[in-house]
C-alpha cells in the first residue's frame, strides 16, 4: 500500500505543480513508512519540505499555502501527534470556507497512517477518525488497501476542500493488490459494496475492511452470507448504500476499531436505526474498539477488533 | 531596547520622517477616519446594532502605519482589533460591521483583497500568514504577509511556531505585535518575563524591532524596513509596537476592574492622532477646517457602510449548509431538507 | 447559574486548600462570565492564578499540579479555545493512570462554557463534548441549571479521576433555582428523571434540558406524556436509566445541540437501538445541531434547537 | 556562546571539577552502567525482544551528569530516549524494559521514586515538569523538577509555553535540552534558525547555558547551579547541553540516509566515556580491572532486570478496563464483558 501511495504522490505532484508536500522527515528519509520515498529527489527541497516538529506549525503553515492556492499535502507522522494540530484543523481548515462564504478556500490534504496491529508503542495505534468526521467542514477518507488508497489519495488533492486520508498503519506493507498504474479517483462520499451478500451487512472501511472479509468467508463456511461495504469515506458517509444493503438484508454489523463512545459504530447504528428500523431483524451490532488507551503491545490484540469478534457478532444477528 | 521613535509625543521630530508632507497628511486623515468608524462602532453596540465590539482607540499609528508600508497586493491576517490596518488594505468598512453584526458574509472581502476575514482565536492565524507568504515565495512571487497580533497572542504555542518555521525557511512574513498593554486583563508583565517582545525574535534567529507605536512615522519606517527584507528574499522580522487601547478590551469589558485611571490619563497624552496632529500643524500642514472635512467625510462614509450592512437581509435557512463545501455533501442536504421541514418551508 | 458556580468553588476552596485555579482572566475580573469572582480576593494570587494566554499550558502545567497532589480547577475561557489543549488532554490528562497503572493519577477539573444562544462571536458557541465523550480516562459532565452545576462541579473536584464541567453559557444568567447552600454533590454518571412521563422518553442534558421541559409541556397540552430525562454525564452515559424508560414509552427523542455526525445523539441513539429495540414503537428522532459551523447571530436560530423542534419530534414518534 | 566545558576531550582538565575523586569514579560507573543497558536493549531488540528502542549511546554525559545534580526527590520528566537519567533518579531498569516490550506496567515505577514514565510525544512532558515543580512551590516544599528533551522539542508550542509559564510563575524548574543534532533525520540547523537553543531562554527572560553535554562534570556543575538557583526560589534554566546520539533514532531508522560517517566518527572522538577515562586514567583513578568489574556487575544486574521483565505474565484481558479510572465504569464494564464473551472467557 505504501508503494500505490507514493505512486498517487508522484502522479500528483508531476500533474500539477500546485502541489507540494509538507511533513516532519518526509523528504531525506521519505518518511517513517517510506511512502514520500523519492519524492524529494524528483521535485526539490522546495516541494517536499521536511519540517520542524510541530504540527500544529505544519498544519497551520500549509492552510496558508492552500488559502494561497497551492493544494500542500501534509503528513503527520502518527495520527496519535495530530491532536497539537487539532485546533489549526477545527477552528481554521475546516472553517475559512464558511467563515468567508467561499472567498477563501482550503484545498488540502492531510495524510497519516493510524490504527493499531503493529505493537507500536503509545500513541502510535490511535483510530479516532470520528474526531474527523464530527468536524464541520473537513472530509475524511479511509484507505482500505493499495487501489483505494491511491484513489481516495488523488481525489483528495483534486477535492476544493480539506481532505483528512488515512492510511492503516498495518497495511502498509502486508497488502499486495494490483493497482491500475495511470490516475485513478476513488470518488470520495461514496461507498463500495465489496462483497455482495443477503443474510446481514457488514459495514467497515479501513483497516476493518480485511477483516471483515475474513469473517465473511468464516460466516459463508457457517452458510450466512454477509454483504461487506467498504465505507471509504467516512465523512461525508454515504448512508444511502448502507441503508439499501441493510433493507435488504435485515440485519447490520458495524466495524471500527476506534473507540466506542460517540465513535463510528455509533453513527451508523444510529443512522440504520433511523432510516431502517422496520427492516431490522435484530439488533445492530457493534463492534469496536474499547473506551481505553489502546493497548501496548502485550494486550493490544484485546482491544483491536479482528475477524473472528466481527463473525460472532454476525452470528449473534442471525440468532436474534 | 530603546523604541525607535521619530515623532515625540509633542509633535516634534526625533529623526528625519519617513514620508513627505502629502503622505503625512494622508496617514493622519486614516488615522482619523478610523476613529470616526471605531467610535461609531463602539456606539452601535450601546445600541445593541452589533454583537461585542472590540475597539482599536488608541492603536491607530500602529495599525495605520504598519499598513500604509504594504503594496496592495500583500497578504494581511490580523484580528479582531485590527479593523484599521484591515480597511487601509481594502477591507470595507461594511464588510467589517457585517461580521459584528454577526453575519457570515461579513468575512468575504471584495474579490481581489488580500486581507483574510478577522482571526477570533488568538495565535493560530499567524501560522496562516506563514503559509500565506511561503506560498509566494515559492511560486517565485515577490508578495510578502503581514500578520497582527497582541501581546497576548505571543504566549500562544502558535506564536512560536510561526516564528520558527518562518525563520527556518526564510519565508517572507512581518510579525506586528501590538503590544498594548494588555490581554483582557491580564498586564503584558505577566504575560512574560522578557523586558520586551522584540527580544524574543532572537530565539527564531530572526531581526527583532520595538517601536514607538503611537509614533506613525516610527511604525511606518519600521514596517517598511522589514516588508523591503521580506520582498528581498531575507526573510521575516518581529516587529513590537508600544501601544495602549484606550478604550475597554470589548464591549463587554470593564478596565476599570484591572487598570488605573492615571495610566490610562498618561497614554492619552501619548495619543497617536494628537501627535501627528501636533507636528502637521507645527509645519503649517494642518488647520482646523480640514480636519473637519476629514471627519464630515468619514462620518458620510460610514454611515453608509453601515446602511448597506443592515440592509442586508438574513440568508434564507436554506442558506445554512452553503458555506461548508464547495457543494453541500449528502448529509448536510439531509439535514437541511429537516430543519425546513421543521420551520414549516420545506 | 454562574453564582452557584462561584459559591461551589468558594465551598471547595474552603475546605481543602490543595484546590487551585487556573485560567485567562479568572482573577483579577473573576472571568468573562464572573464564575470566579472574588476568589482571589478570598484565597490568594497564589491560588487563583490569572495565566498567559495559552490552554495547552494551562492544562499541562495543571495536569502536573494534579500529579503532584493538589486538585487544580481549570477554567477556559469558552469550549472553543479548548481545542489548542486538546492534544495534552487526550494524551496525557487522560492517560497517565493508564499509563503508570495507577501510580500516578491526575484529579483535575477542566471547566468552560459552551454552547449557543447569545449571539456570540465564531468560536464562542461551540458544543463539541462529543470529541471528550470519544477521548478515554476523563469524564464529562454537563450543568442543566445551577442546582446541578453546583452538585457536579463538587462531585467533579472530589473525584479522584480528570472531568470535564460544562456549562451553558445562556444560563449563567438566566436560570433562577433554589440551591442548596452546603455542599452538595451530584453523581458522575448517573442520570436523573426530571419529569415522568409515559409516550415517550426525551433524552438532553445541559442547554437542552430547558428546552426539552418546555417541549414536555407542550406536548402536555396535546396529550403527548413525555418522560425527560437530563443525562448530567455524557461520560460515563448512564444508558440504564434512559433504557429502563424506553423500555416503558417505546419511544425517544434524543436531544444535542452539538454536530450530528458521531455526536452525542448518534450514540445515545445507538444505545437505545442495542439494548431497547424490541421495545421501540417508532425510529429513534435525533434532534441535534448541523454539520455546520455554529452560525453567527444573525442565523444561529436555525442551529441551535429549541422546544419546538423537540416537540415537532416527539410528535413524529407518535405517529410512526 | 561558547560551551562550558571543564573536562577537554582528551581528558584533561580546563577547569578544576565539581566532584571528588570518589564523586568522579561513581559518575564513571553510572555511565558505563547505562551504556551496558543500552547496547542489551539494542540487542534486545535485534532479537525481536523489544519493540522499538530508542537509544542513548553518546547521551550518557548528558543524562547521567545531569541527574547527578538532583536531589532524590526531586521530579523527572524525561522522554524514550532518557532512560539514563531515569535510572539515576531511580526508576528500575526492569520497568524501563517492561514499557519496551510493550506493558504498561513499565509506566509504574517502584511508589516513591519521582519519575514520570517516559513521554512518548515530543513537547507536552516539559509543562508537566512545570505544574509539577509549581505545585510543591505552593506548597512550600524545596523540591524541584528537571525535564528533559531533544533539539527537536524545541519546535513544539509546548516547549514555548512551558518555558514561558515557568519564567512568569517562578516556577522551580530545569529544561534539559540534549541537543543531540537531530530530529530523526532533521539537523538542528532545519529545526531552528537561531545559532544556539540555549540563546532561546532570553525569550523568556530565563537564563540560558550552553555546556559541552559530553563533558559529565560541565553538564553536572552546570545541573547543580540551575539546580540551586530553582531551590532558592530563583526560578528555572534551560540548559543545552551539546551531544551526539551514536547510533539511529530508534531501532526502526537507519542514519546512513541523513548523516555522513564522517561526522558520527568525529563525535565518536568526543565519546563522554572514553573521556571522563581518560582524565581518571591520568589521575591514577582508573584501571582496566575495575571497569571490568563495573561491566560485570552491570551485566548481571541488566540480566536480573530482563529476566524479572520477561517473566511477567501478560494481564488477563480482564484487566483491560482497570487502568482508565480509579473505578471501571458501567459502559467500560459492559465491554469488558462483552470482550470476554467474545473470547470465551466470561
Ligand atoms: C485561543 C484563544 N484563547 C482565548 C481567547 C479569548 N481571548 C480573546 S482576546 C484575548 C486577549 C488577547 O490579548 P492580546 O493578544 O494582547 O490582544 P488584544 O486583545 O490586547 O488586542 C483572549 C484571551 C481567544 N479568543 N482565543
Ligand atoms: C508530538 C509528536 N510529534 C512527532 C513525534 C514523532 N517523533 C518521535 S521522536 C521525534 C524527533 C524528536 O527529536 P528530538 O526532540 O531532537 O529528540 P531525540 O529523538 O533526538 O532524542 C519525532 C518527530 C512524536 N513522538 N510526538
Ligand atoms: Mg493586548
Ligand atoms: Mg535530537
Amino acid at each position: 500500500m505504501a508503494q500505490a501511495i507514493n505512486q498517487a504522490l508522484h502522479q500528483a505532484m508531476g500533474a500539477d505543480d500546485r502541489v507540494v508536500l509538507l511533513g516532519e522527515d518526509v523528504g531525506r528519509t521519505g518518511g517513517v513508512f517510506r511512502v514520500t520515498d523519492g519524492l524529494q529527489e524528483a521535485y526539490g527541497e522546495a516541494r517536499v519540505v521536511d519540517t520542524p516538529v510541530a504540527e500544529s506549525g505544519i498544519v497551520g503553515a500549509a492552510f496558508g499555502m492552500a488559502v494561497a492556492g497551492l493544494r500542500p499535502v501534509v503528513e503527520i507522522q502518527f495520527m496519535g501527534f495530530t491532536y497539537p494540530a487539532y485546533d489549526q484543523i477545527v477552528s481554521h481548515v475546516g472553517r475559512i470556507r464558511n467563515r468567508s462564504r467561499h472567498r477563501f478556500t482550503a484545498p488540502m490534504v492531510i495524510r497519516f497512517p493510524y490504527g493499531g496491529g503493529i505493537g507500536a508503542a503509545e500513541h502510535h495505534s490511535e483510530s479516532t477518525e470520528a474526531l474527523y468526521a464530527h468536524t464541520p467542514g473537513v472530509k475524511v477518507a479511509v484507505a482500505s488497501g493499495p487501489r483505494v488508497a491511491k484513489g481516495l489519495l488523488l481525489a483528495a488533492i483534486e477535492d476544493p476542500d480539506p481532505v483528512i486520508v488515512m492510511e492503516p498503519i498495518r497495511l502498509y506493507r502486508a497488502i499486495r493488490e494490483e493497482v491500475p498504474d495511470g490516475p485513478t479517483i476513488v470518488p470520495l462520499g461514496v461507498a463500495e459494496v465489496v462483497r455482495p451478500g443477503s443474510d446481514v451487512t457488514v459495514v467497515a472501511y479501513g483497516s476493518m475492511l480485511r477483516e471483515s472479509l475474513r469473517a465473511a468467508e468464516v460466516l459463508e463456511g457457517a452458510g450466512v452470507s454477509a454483504e461487506v461495504i467498504d465505507l471509504r469515506t467516512v465523512s461525508p458517509l454515504d448512508a444511502d448504500t448502507v441503508i439499501a444493503s441493510v433493507e435488504r438484508t435485515g440485519r447490520a454489523v458495524v466495524v471500527a476499531e476506534g473507540h466506542r463512545t460517540a465513535g463510528m459504530t455509533a453513527e451508523i447504528a444510529a443512522l440504520i436505526g433511523e432510516r431502517a428500523l422496520y427492516s431490522l431483524l435484530a439488533p445492530v451490532e457493534r463492534v469496536s474498539g474499547l473506551d481505553t488507551v489502546v493497548p501496548l503491545k502485550r494486550a493490544e490484540q484485546y482491544y483491536v477488533p479482528d475477524a473472528a469478534r466481527i463473525a460472532a457478532a454476525a452470528a449473534r444477528t442471525m440468532e436474534a | 531596547m530603546q523604541p525607535l521613535q521619530i515623532l515625540h509625543p509633542d509633535g516634534t521630530l526625533a529623526a528625519a520622517p519617513p514620508v513627505g508632507r502629502d503622505e503625512a497628511r494622508r496617514l493622519f486623515a486614516a488615522m482619523v477616519h478610523a476613529r470616526v468608524y471605531d467610535r461609531k462602532a463602539t456606539a452601535m453596540q450601546k445600541q445593541g446594532r452589533l454583537a461585542t465590539y472590540a475597539p482599536f482607540e488608541g492603536q491607530e499609528a500602529a495599525q495605520i502605519g504598519s499598513a500604509a508600508a504594504l503594496r496592495p497586493d500583500d497578504w494581511m491576517v490580523a484580528t479582531y482589533r485590527d479593523a484599521a490596518a484591515m480597511w487601509m488594505q481594502g477591507y470595507l468598512w461594511e464588510d467589517l460591521l457585517l461580521g459584528r453584526i454577526g453575519d457570515e458574509r461579513g468575512g468575504s472581502p471584495p474579490e481581489g483583497v488580500p486581507v483574510l476575514p478577522p482571526s477570533i482565536t488568538v495565535g493560530a492565524h499567524m501560522l496562516h500568514a506563514v503559509g500565506l507568504g511561503w506560498a509566494e515565495r515559492l511560486r517565485g512571487e515577490d508578495r510578502i504577509a503581514i500578520t497582527y497580533f497582541g501581546d497576548g497572542a505571543t504566549s500562544e504555542g502558535d506564536f512560536h511556531e510561526a516564528m520558527n518555521f518562518a525563520a527556518v525557511f526564510t519565508v517572507p512574513v512581518v510579525f506586528l505585535c501590538q503590544n498594548n498593554q494588555y490581554a483582557i486583563s491580564m498586564p503584558v508583565s505577566r504575560q512574560t518575563a522578557s523586558a520586551t517582545i522584540a527580544q524574543k525574535a532572537d530565539a527564531y534567529g530572526m531581526p527583532g524591532v520595538l517601536v514607538d507605536g503611537n509614533d506613525v512615522f516610527a511604525v511606518l519606517a519600521a514596517t517598511a524596513e522589514a516588508v523591503a527584507r521580506a520582498r528581498a528574499g531575507e526573510g521575516p522580522t518581529l516587529i513590537e509596537a508600544l501601544t495602549y487601547r484606550t478604550g475597554p478590551h470589548t464591549t463587554a469589558d470593564d478596565p476599570g476592574r484591572y487598570r488605573s485611571g492615571d495610566e490610562a490619563a498618561a497614554w492619552r497624552e501619548r495619543d497617536p492622532i494628537d501627535r501627528l496632529r501636533a507636528h502637521l500643524r507645527a509645519e503649517g500642514a494642518w488647520d482646523e477646517a480640514w480636519e473637519q472635512g476629514i471627519l464630515d467625510e468619514a462620518a458620510a462614509a460610514i454611515e453608509a457602510a453601515v446602511a448597506r450592512a443592515e440592509a442586508l437581509e438574513v440568508w434564507h435557512p436554506r442558506e445554512i449548509v452553503d458555506g461548508m463545501y464547495a457543494e453541500p455533501t449528502a448529509p448536510l442536504l439531509r439535514q437541511r431538507d429537516a430543519l425546513l421541514r421543521d420551520l414549516g418551508e420545506s
